[in-house]
């Protein structure tokens, strides 16, 4: 488990990523244009989105994926009311804050399924193609349960506008288009574009985490007001509690160990683009700062520095 | 070349807000809007900057919309609204156009 | 600090115009102009957006020119005369400079 | 036929534009950031034109190679006329805005040229690499005859520059540039940026054509109330009949079916870059939503999922 | 709506000074700023664009400042002598705005 | 040497930036947008550094590497004071225009270096990994120098909060991060990464290199009025004189022939990125027209073109 840890640690993007953050820290500007920014984001949903579909392509749909998939609903739907009910413990929060960052713990960060997926890979453990089809999943429904929990009693036909804006975002239909472009056209449109989807992809990841290390620690000097000592915490401790959770569930549905990494790894993780521009229109009284420095800036960084290879150790430890 | 006197609104508000409020400009009584780019700015949150960011939080845009003074206090009420709860900046200021009757 | 009235010419113009206006400010009492990016906006052609677009049709910039009342009419009146066919805003606006020499 | 129309509407490219088009309907923005599609636009014209350049390297000047330019120069000068002719019969516009949609449809699209080549690359179909060259050549006429048709009696001086203007777009001097450099640095400088314009072409090529359904689907949104049906019919039509006197014209000057095939998607194609700012500058009292949303809403979209293998399929069949 | 005077100061600076400005505007009785993007410009040294740039020399950025007249002369000072010896232009404008207090 | 400056000038990467140059220069708008200029130019210096510290990987630090940093330091301290008085033999400048213009010229242009280092891999020329630490290293000390050649007597403090800015500049702290990470990393992170970094590397250099000839036309158009016959010359001499005193330092030092190719090239390269913005806040009287001309309109096509060449033949020449 160090010596996996280590190995993370040392990996090209997790440094990158460390150069970023500590650079801005330090005071240089790292950050990418936004336009570029955004465009490797798409760039990263489309390759993991077509890679997925390809390898589901033979498989057709299983038992099993369907398995997988009511895990990964089940966590989405739980998270939330587990981080809810955290933070109301550990930090004197006003409801819809806590509300809004369970929405974010809820849901799933896909920088960090990539990186657990090159970790794994470079790693040579397996998991299913269709564990992409799960992170899109997992990315919506904990912004409906978190607006529950905050007690909105918003004229429906906003909410309902909301949930089109959300499953409509970019994000979630790149992923899911890809997914099922991949699907389609299986190992012939792989060979066909794999030296764009497949093989810069580390290296595109690189220098996207040099972005994101830069963003963390920017969102880190300007937020940092806004958290105290209890929300630090929990930007530690919530990952690993859903972890564990998927874990369990993974235990109980009988998830090979590289499918349960991965689905630990999306339990962990907290979103950063859908649902904080969610969170903006659907609880406007949220503070920002909490959820985008606590997901963005705390647990990014643990899980990526230490969560993954943690998360992977402790599937192969327990699982058989 | 004769000018006539219209009154400019500028919002800056937030950018996951921007189709809610293109949704209350297309209803208003105008003959359209402009949205300029905003690349970061400091408010009672703090510091931001749109350099590096993936999703809409986080980032502003600017709407501009040129009217008449007769629908000024219309159209106000209606985007004040729309960002009361949120984090945004309304100010109007006097403008002379060339052609009235466009706007 | 002693401020000074200058006239503010904006014009919202079409990108494909962006040369021949950059022919005519050249030519006009000006002591130059600032161009600032428009990312979208709507019209009495519906509404438009940057967004994904790789040609200049379909786009839009602002010319920004501080310049002194005297110059206004002939410096507006030249201008009017390049956009009066095309798709444009034009508003003047009343502005304090600290350095009135400059303009 | 059946079967290529399939294989091409089952291809990465074809399917991400689908998805653009799709989601874009559906109310996502997957639109990419303005520099970024600006970008990508120029990476496709520098890498064709390169690889053109490359191909002619090895062959000098054919008698052939005139021929088929002697065709594109023809073409790109009658088609205007054609489809000035057909806009009076079908639909109700002013001369200018015909004459306007006119000049769009003499003019061609390159990413349409850039998708039949890698439809026929993938179907092993050769064509030669001058064809590029012919598809600089026919950017431009088509305007000047289009300002005939239009009966514009601007001054002369403005004229000229215009012609300066579009002569010196950025898409037309990096494909001619490009193809320069391809001919004098042959297969040696191939070598050594292939990596770069060759292996990741056609992946770069799926994620333009996402951000190219998108802007489509948007054009039609926004632009189908200036439209009608006879010029939906024209949009659909015109790109047939270009095609056709493209087939003919191969025919008679006795034209191999891969250089037919794209001689043909090159007439069918309309401009969606040079041309419409021309327009802008030229005959502004010409509606450009008219122009736009007929080039890059109906006849792009009609071409890239069933023309191209149309014209292929017409090409092999006539021509021996 | 009742709406109540401000003033609005506009700083178009080059970009290499923006670090300097803000360290400025962040001890500045104001309540913050906003930041747009410019694309090119020309001025007494000539025309230049952002386009194609990798370095910040050569480009500019503006500073929008909307605060109480009360401040506007303090705030002006402070701000003109930052910009004293670069390149840069200041006006300012009357808005008037919403909520008074958030200025 | 005329052959190899012959193969220079028809390589992808001379071409393209003549492209932009020429096609600027006959009005099209060659550039590319700023965000993307601005990625390409971290994606060259990443590259460029991860592959220097790989190379330095398994070496270790070695006395000639230290020899080496040693020679670029006295050149970078040196050149400053030869420049500035060169100017004031030549030309009619402000001693303040002088001062600016000197640290240009001591401080090394990335993307020269870049195009040597490419220059060389072609013909098979080695050279140290660790001369990426060296130019890294030549970037600052310049500027320190021309402030006191300035005789600035500006408050201490923010002197060296500039100093600050430019160590923390965002293309100093790539270069140097992402060396930093080659030599962590080594073999085995360049095996990972290599399809991102090393195999497009030269036709990504293509594609900036004809945004950088559009950008160096576009400032000789605008800033050759600034300019006057003794500047213009200046702007050709001093980098031969800047790249023969670097061979004879290399000659001092007993630096292989490759070694010294690249520092000849660093002392005659000018600053484009780091020292034009110092320059504005530490030297704001100082005309920046002047600088960006010369650097960037004069010096660095000379270097491109036929400086590259000329420095290798001669350090071929002269060393062992
Ligand atoms: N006095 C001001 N002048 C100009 N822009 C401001 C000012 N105060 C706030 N802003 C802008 O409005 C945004 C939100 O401010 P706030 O509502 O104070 O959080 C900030 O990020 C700034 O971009
Ligand atoms: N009332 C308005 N206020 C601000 N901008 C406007 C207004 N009307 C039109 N515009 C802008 O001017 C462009 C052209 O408008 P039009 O001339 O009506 O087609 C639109 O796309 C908007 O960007
Ligand atoms: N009259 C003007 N109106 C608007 N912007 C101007 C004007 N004069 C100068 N500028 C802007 O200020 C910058 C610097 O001008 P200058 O100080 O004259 O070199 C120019 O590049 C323009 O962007
Ligand atoms: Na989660
Ligand atoms: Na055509
Ligand atoms: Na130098």
């Amino acid at each position: 488990m160090l010596q996996l840890a280590a190995a993370n640690l040392l990996s090209p993007p997790v440094l990158f990523f460390v150069l970023g953050f500590a650079g801005s820290l330090a005071g240089s500007k790292l950050t990418l244009p936004e336009a570029v920014a955004k465009t490797l984001s798409l760039y990263l949903m489309l390759s993991i989105g077509f890679k997925g579909g390809v390898a589901v392509a033979g498989h057709g749909l299983t038992g099993e994926m369907f398995a997988a998939i009511g895990a990964g609903v089940v966590l989405s739907a739980l998270l939330p009311v587990a981080a809810f009910a955290l933070l109301g413990l550990m930090s004197p929060l006003s409801r819809v804050d806590r509300a809004a960052v369970a929405a974010h713990y809820g849901s799933i960060s896909i920088v960090t399924f990539v990186a657990a997926s090159e970790t794994l890979r470079s790693l040579g453990v397996d998991f299913d193609g269709y564990m992409v089809a799960i992170a899109a999943i997992m990315e919506t429904p904990a912004i409906l349960v978190a607006l529950y929990l905050a007690g909105s009693n918003r004229p429906r036909q906003e909410g309902e506008s909301l949930f089109g804006e959300v499953l409509l975002n970019s994000s979630v239909v790149v992923l899911t288009g890809a997914f099922v472009i991949g699907a389609i056209t299986g190992e012939k449109g792989m060979a066909e574009i794999s030296p764009f989807i497949v093989d810069p992809f580390k290296g595109i990841l690189c220098l996207f985490l040099l972005d994101m290390g830069a963003v963390a620690a920017r969102g880190i000097a300007n937020g940092s007001r806004f958290l105290n000592p209890g929300l630090i915490v929990f930007g530690a401790v919530m990952p690993a509690l859903s972890a564990s959770a998927a874990l369990a569930i993974a235990w109980l549905t009988g998830m090979p160990a590289g499918n349960a990494a991965i689905l630990m790894t999306l339990a962990a993780s907290a979103s950063y683009i859908a649902v904080p521009a969610a969170m903006r229109l659907a609880l406007p009284e949220a503070n920002p700062a909490i959820y985008l420095t606590l997901s963005l800036g705390i647990t990014f960084p643990i899980n990526l520095v230490i969560g993954i290879p943690a998360y992977l150790a402790l599937a192969r430890w327990i699982l058989p | 070349m004769k000018t006539h006197p219209k009154k400019e609104i500028r919002i800056i508000c937030e950018l996951p807000l921007a189709g809610r409020m293109r949704a209350h400009l297309d209803r208003a009584p105008i003959s359209g809007y402009t949205l300029l780019p905003v690349i970061g700015g400091k408010g009672s949150e703090g510091a931001w900057s749109r350099e590096g960011l993936v999703g809409d939080a986080g980032q502003m845009v600017i709407f501009l919309i040129i009217l008449d003074e007769a629908e000024l206090q219309a159209v106000l009420a209606d985007l004040y609204a729309v960002i009361t709860n949120q984090i945004g900046i309304i100010t109007i200021a006097d403008v002379e156009v060339v052609r009235p009757d466009r706007f």
